[in-house]
């Protein structure tokens, strides 16, 4: 009875005090192993038990598989496992045949990750050609982009950003990692510039706001 | 050989040029044939002459309209527009205009080129990243994450103390009602115990004498237990039986008091 | 889809020569990772470039895995990357639900809060009504009450009395720190009973004395 008692006692101790470092490495490294998806810290602390740092053991794993077959990897706010791209040919049995994206369709993904968040109007005025629904559509369908918050320009229109999904997909840590951001940045090719014809308003300066925070450094 | 070469790049223009007018529904509209167009000049697009483009647009219209193509009419207001902006660019400026000038006009032009062009470029190279499930793969056998739903009851302090508050003022808020189905009268049960106790012969414990059915309900047991207890009192009296108990809160017994009489 | 052209796809050297042993390792993980099934070695064989030996390189990432978060495990002919048994807990998310407490059960507490140590018999007569073993049960579950000391009364019925986790919740140091325990003393609302635990002594020691070794707070 007594002895009994003391087993008790003793998985109660571990809840109040964290596991090891070691051991909540492994712990993520199960829980990152066991899905497909990426997961947020958030989540990975809510899964481990109570005191753990799960950023902390992230980072300790994501050295350990340094140069290993399967690699640690950023997605935005989340994480998984992926395996290393450069064995990518050894997968043949693993390819996913996806579904070919016409011309437009990744134009206007480039488009939206790169102006993000940007309205249907501004995507127009970037490709000089209006939008079909069914593109947008596709998209959304995929996953790669979503519905992003309202502008605050008149009309209030809907803006679209990319999603966890576009960046998982690409192998993104950040939309700030798209390639050749940087320069497109600095040339002022991002900058929303309305045509001379048209009021040149206050409207324009918080369009510019907008896509700053999205890629805040 | 130099003399093919010539003579396949000759091949080759003439084709583009077809293709250039023929194939309208190959382009996504007139930036795009604009963005086409500003190729044959050859520089890069920062240097684009705007006038020199504006006029090649407007041949290719003249050009698709010679072979009778039916141009959607968002061809035909970038070549109004285009012409307008071709007068603005030749003419010297006119002071009463307050509209923006030639040069601004080319200018956002040019601009829309350069980042169409851009955003061509970079989705090229988007699409030339390694890719998920082309490139790179996920976990293949992924485990279920096993959902428990756990209930979790919770109360506060003022709950718990009006919960209190409640049970022991109940009593004295309810008008007072005899609740006559819980309660069991002396009577009743100087009934019920009067041909029973002539068989205790030896001590039994009175609650063995408990009607069945009135255990189960607190309230129905407390009467029965106090009717039956004030009844024995009643026949201890009478000379019936008599009662002992060992101590405080011993069970109460009885006997009949047969004994006595012989 | 033969080996032929999986071989073509591999990089020039394998052609030629296998590829180190840690490259192989590195392969055989990336490949177990992805795979949708366990897989065999002769499998691993023919997706590895010309002249690698997968059983060592399996043998080897297999004991790289050795006390990690996850396992290289034999599943019958075949093999697979499997979450490390002690860990198969973390495979679980728990949802809580918060529901407020039954009138009935909060009733019980109240009592067993202002009376403890209090029978079952002493809860039922307070309340007026028969305790339901349910109430008791969820209670205890909760780990807001748990059986005190037996009375000494004729059945030595057992009681119940508030634990620390009680106390805890409701911000009370001790059960007496109740609020408005004194106030419905003074007003009467809580009459004082006679303390019914006198010493009964006699014949049922021996059994007392074992069940109050097992409520010994």
């Amino acid at each position: 009875m007594t002895d009994n008692d003391q087993g008790d006692d003793a998985p109660r101790d571990s809840l109040f005090e964290a596991p090891l470092e070691a051991e909540q490495e492994r712990m993520v490294e199960a829980i990152l192993f066991a899905t497909a998806e990426p997961i947020s810290i958030p989540e990975l602390n809510a899964r481990l038990p109570h005191g753990c740092d799960a950023e902390r053991a992230l980072d300790a794993l994501r050295r350990r598989y340094e140069g290993r077959g399967v690699a640690v990897v950023r997605v935005g706010e989340a994480w998984a496992i992926r395996t290393a791209p450069d064995l990518g040919y050894l997968m043949q049995k693993e390819t996913v045949e996806t579904r070919k994206l016409s011309r437009a369709a990744i134009e206007m993904l480039a488009i939206i990750a790169y102006h993000q968040p940007v309205t249907r109007a501004e995507i127009e005025e970037i490709r000089g050609v209006s939008v079909s629904r069914g593109t947008i559509d596709q998209l959304l369908e995929m996953e790669w982009i979503r519905f992003g918050r309202r502008k605050m320009t008149p009309g209030r229109p809907v803006t679209f950003v990319v999603t966890q999904d576009f960046l998982d997909h690409f192998g993104l840590e950040t939309a700030r990692d798209l390639p050749g951001l940087r320069d497109l940045r600095a040339s002022g090719l991002l900058e929303s510039r309305p045509p001379p014809d048209r009021d040149t308003g206050g409207d324009e300066d918080d369009e510019g706001d907008d896509q700053n925070e999205m890629f805040e450094d | 050989m130099p003399e093919d070469a010539v003579h396949l790049d000759e091949i080759a223009a003439r084709r583009a040029a077809e293709a250039l007018i023929v194939d309208v529904d190959g382009y996504e509209g007139p930036l795009d044939v604009l963005l086409q167009l500003s190729r044959t000049q050859k520089v890069d697009l920062r240097q684009i002459s705007v006038l020199q483009l504006a006029e090649q647009y407007l041949q290719f219209v003249d050009e698709a309209k010679a072979l009778r193509i039916e141009l959607a009419a968002d061809y035909l207001v970038m070549a109004a527009w285009l012409a307008f902006l071709k007068s603005r660019l030749l003419l010297p400026p006119d002071p009463q205009d307050e509209g923006p000038s030639g040069e601004d006009l080319a200018a956002h032009l040019a601009f829309q080129l350069e980042r169409l062009q851009a955003m061509r470029d970079v989705a090229a190279r988007l699409m030339a990243r390694d890719q998920k499930g082309r490139d790179f793969f996920p976990r293949g056998q992924t485990q279920m994450v096993e959902r428990v739903r756990r209930v979790r009851y919770t109360a506060t302090l003022l709950d718990l103390t009006q919960a209190y508050a409640r049970i022991r003022t109940r009593d004295e808020f309810r008008p007072y009602v005899m609740d006559r189905d819980k309660v069991m009268t002396m009577e009743e049960a100087l009934d019920r115990l009067r041909p029973l106790v002539g068989f205790a012969g030896e001590w039994t414990d009175l609650s063995s004498y408990m009607p069945d059915g009135w255990d189960d309900d607190p309230v129905k047991r407390r009467s029965a237990t106090a009717s039956h207890f004030a009844a024995t009192l009643e026949l201890v009296k009478a000379g019936h039986i008599e009662l002992r108990q060992g101590e405080t809160f011993a069970p109460i017994e009885l006997r009949a008091r047969e004994a006595v009489g012989d």
